[in-house]
């Protein structure tokens, strides 16, 4: 059964490599992509509307800003719903099971992830901050910081890494994400602009009508990257603990 | 392969960067080499513990110099942005310096703590003995 | 002393990152250093009774510890590659499991041992418990190199120079 | 030049890689089969940065090819962290009696 099973997988792998071979060139200009009125718009039109350097970023934050918002709030919608299915919200502590024990920390893995840690929430940070103009963002920056403190979950226990980023703060700054990005449009619209109009903040900003797109736009990107980052350690946390937030996994 | 790299380079006159260039091309071969080594000792070789030698040591030095010679090719002059790129490469391969043992010893000692894994040769024959029973 | 050394270190590490040399992404670096030095400081220079003379001397014996084990990776990978690709290298393995107890002390060298034993042809640590290495190797011959505890020597000479003095 | 050399070093990483996902494929253990797919993981890193050589956009794809290293350790630890996450306590008192002796 497991061998005929591969045969439509090879025969969809071939059909998927015969179709690659219509892909128009790298950077061909006659593409359909390329060629189409939507992406001339974009590519005419960007620099007037929205005054924002880069392309993606203007795609991602300002045509598109409310879609954005609502993927940060469907990934806190999500932890929540984790949360409210499994976290204990009773006073008395959960039983621990009998036949577990969890498996002492290896000395070599905790060392290396001393070292690793720190470079990996420095890494991203920069992800984060350079989400203008290279690939990257709040999204990202968001996934791998979340990522470092499960690793320290993972080397030494879920403890270890409570006392760092416990959960009721996790909560909190989930939160604070979302409401940053809101506040930011809430705030454009209370300096006469519309809903994520990010030029009205230059009335508040000392910088010129351009750039406080830009750092209002960075300030967005710290948002979703707060609410991710909590979301992706609470997720982790309460999963692999089965909301006894204790223990390996 | 690379003796007609040699001759192109030799022919196209190239020769501002051109020993650099040539050390980095250097590199990146003798890694495929290494990772060659690696790739036929995870066939050849017969339980956990001797795949895991050869993928961890073959593994480790391949991709690493594999990335200084990329590293090194990459190199178009000497100015700022190309060293802090250059350092940025060596940057992973001093994480994959690091990392890569680690993961070599986590997997071993996950094997080893896992009963159903015969440790050494003597062991080997031994189950294996038992599962053709079993079966 | 040791959060300014992490936030320097750090930040080192932003600047190679970011290639920007701007003041407001300067600032941004410095920011978010700050905020993984407050974060993780802790985690880096686990041992903080050590003073910076030490620190640097261990450095820079590190600096010139890291050629030697290069040169042993050259030679692992040397061995794995005569191992596959020669018959009798195949016939002669048989790999058992070693054990054998370390005088190092403090957790990083004894993390510096294993990595390197890890690293030497051969040989990978398998656990360790307390002081107890339990190594697997892959011929005699090498765990006779290995009991003759080159490599232990080797680490403590930059980690734990005392420890060579008393024995 | 370059690019030749680019071209001629995915295209032979990427037949090396072959005998990589037979072992993924035939591999008797699961442990075998994560050692190949850590295997894969830390080449896709070369391989990134060899697209980007092709592309003349390294300072870009450098990035990712960090980002996929960083992953790809977490992932082993993952990994042989869930294949023996918890032992029973039996189990647990057998193994320390065999350490001891």
């Amino acid at each position: 059964m497991k061998n005929t099973s591969l045969i439509p997988v090879v025969l969809v792998g071939f059909l998927l490599f015969y179709a690659s071979t219509d892909f128009p060139e790298w950077g061909d200009p006659q593409s359909p992509a390329s060629s189409s009125p939507v992406s001339s718009h974009f590519i005419a039109k960007t620099g007037v509307d929205t005054e924002v350097p880069n392309m993606v970023t203007a795609v991602l934050a300002d045509y598109r800003g409310f879609d954005t918002m609502l993927e940060t709030v469907v990934v806190f919608i999500a932890g929540m719903a984790v949360l409210a299915i499994l976290r204990n919200f009773s006073r008395k502590k959960p039983v621990k099971r009998g036949h577990e024990v969890s498996v002492e920390p290896d000395l070599i893995v905790t060392n290396t992830v001393r070292l690793v840690v720190p470079v990996i929430q420095i890494f991203s940070f920069y992800v984060l901050a350079h989400g203008h103009v290279s690939p990257g963002g709040g999204f990202q920056g968001g996934v791998l910081m979340g990522a470092s403190f499960i690793l320290i979950a993972l080397s030494w226990d879920l403890e270890r890494a409570l006392t760092r980023f416990p959960i009721n703060r996790c909560m909190v700054v989930a939160a604070l994400g979302i409401l940053l990005y809101a506040g930011i449009g809430v705030l454009s619209m209370a300096l006469g602009g519309e809903f994520l109009d990010y030029a009205e903040l230059e009335k508040v900003l000392p910088v010129s009508r351009e750039m406080a797109r830009y750092h209002a736009m960075l300030g967005v990107e710290i948002g979703v990257g707060f609410t991710v980052t909590a979301i992706m350690f609470a997720l982790y946390a309460n999963l692999s603990s089965r909301g006894r937030l204790e223990g390996g996994l | 392969m690379s003796m007609i790299d040699f001759q192109v380079i030799a022919a196209s006159g190239e020769v501002s960067l051109f020993p650099l260039h040539l050390l980095g091309m250097f590199f990146g071969s003798l890694g495929l080499v290494f990772f060659l080594g690696a790739a036929v000792g995870l066939i050849r070789f017969p339980d956990f513990y001797t795949r895991m030698h050869a993928a961890g040591k073959g593994d480790t030095l391949s991709t690493m110099l594999m990335l200084t010679g990329f590293g090194l090719v990459t190199m178009e002059d000497f100015s700022l942005g190309s060293w802090l790129l250059f350092v940025k490469i060596m940057g992973v391969v001093l994480f994959i310096f690091i990392a890569s043992p680690t993961v070599s010893h986590v997997l071993m000692r996950a094997a080893s703590e896992d009963d159903e894994m015969p440790l050494t040769e003597a062991d080997g024959k031994k189950s294996s003995n038992k599962g053709k029973k079993r079966n | 002393m040791y959060p300014v050394a992490v936030f320097l270190l750090l930040f080192l590490n932003w600047v190679v990152l970011s290639g920007k040399f701007d003041a407001f992404h300067l600032g941004l670096g410095v920011v978010s250093c700050l905020i993984v030095t407050y974060l993780s400081h802790d985690l880096l220079y686990h041992d903080r009774k050590k003073g910076l003379e030490r620190r640097l001397l261990e450095a820079w014996s590190f600096l010139r510890y890291l050629p030697w084990i290069i040169w042993e990776v050259v030679k692992a990978n040397l061995h794995v590659f005569k191992l596959a690709m020669t018959k009798e290298g195949y016939e002669e393995m048989s790999p058992r499991v070693v054990t054998f107890e370390t005088y190092l002390k403090t957790d990083f060298a004894k993390f510096v041992l294993a990595n390197s034993i890890t690293l030497t042809p051969g040989t990978i640590t398998m656990l360790i418990r307390g002081d107890v290495f339990h190594v697997h190797t892959m011929s005699q011959f090498l765990e006779d190199d290995l009991l003759t505890g080159a490599i232990e020597r080797k680490v403590a000479e930059v980690f734990e120079p005392e420890s060579l003095k008393k024995t | 030049m370059i690019e030749y050399f680019a071209i001629v070093m995915g295209a032979a990483l990427l037949v090396l890689m072959i005998p990589v996902f037979y072992r993924i494929w035939v591999g008797p253990t699961s442990y075998d089969r994560i050692l190949g797919v850590n295997v894969i993981g830390t080449k896709t890193a070369v391989l990134l940065v060899v697209i980007g050589t092709l592309y003349d956009r390294v300072d870009m794809f450098v990035d990712f090819a960090i980002a996929y290293a960083l992953l790809s350790f977490v992932t082993a630890i993952v990994v042989s962290r869930y294949l023996n996450r918890t032992i029973s306590q039996k189990e647990m008192e057998t193994r320390e009696k065999k350490a001891g002796t």
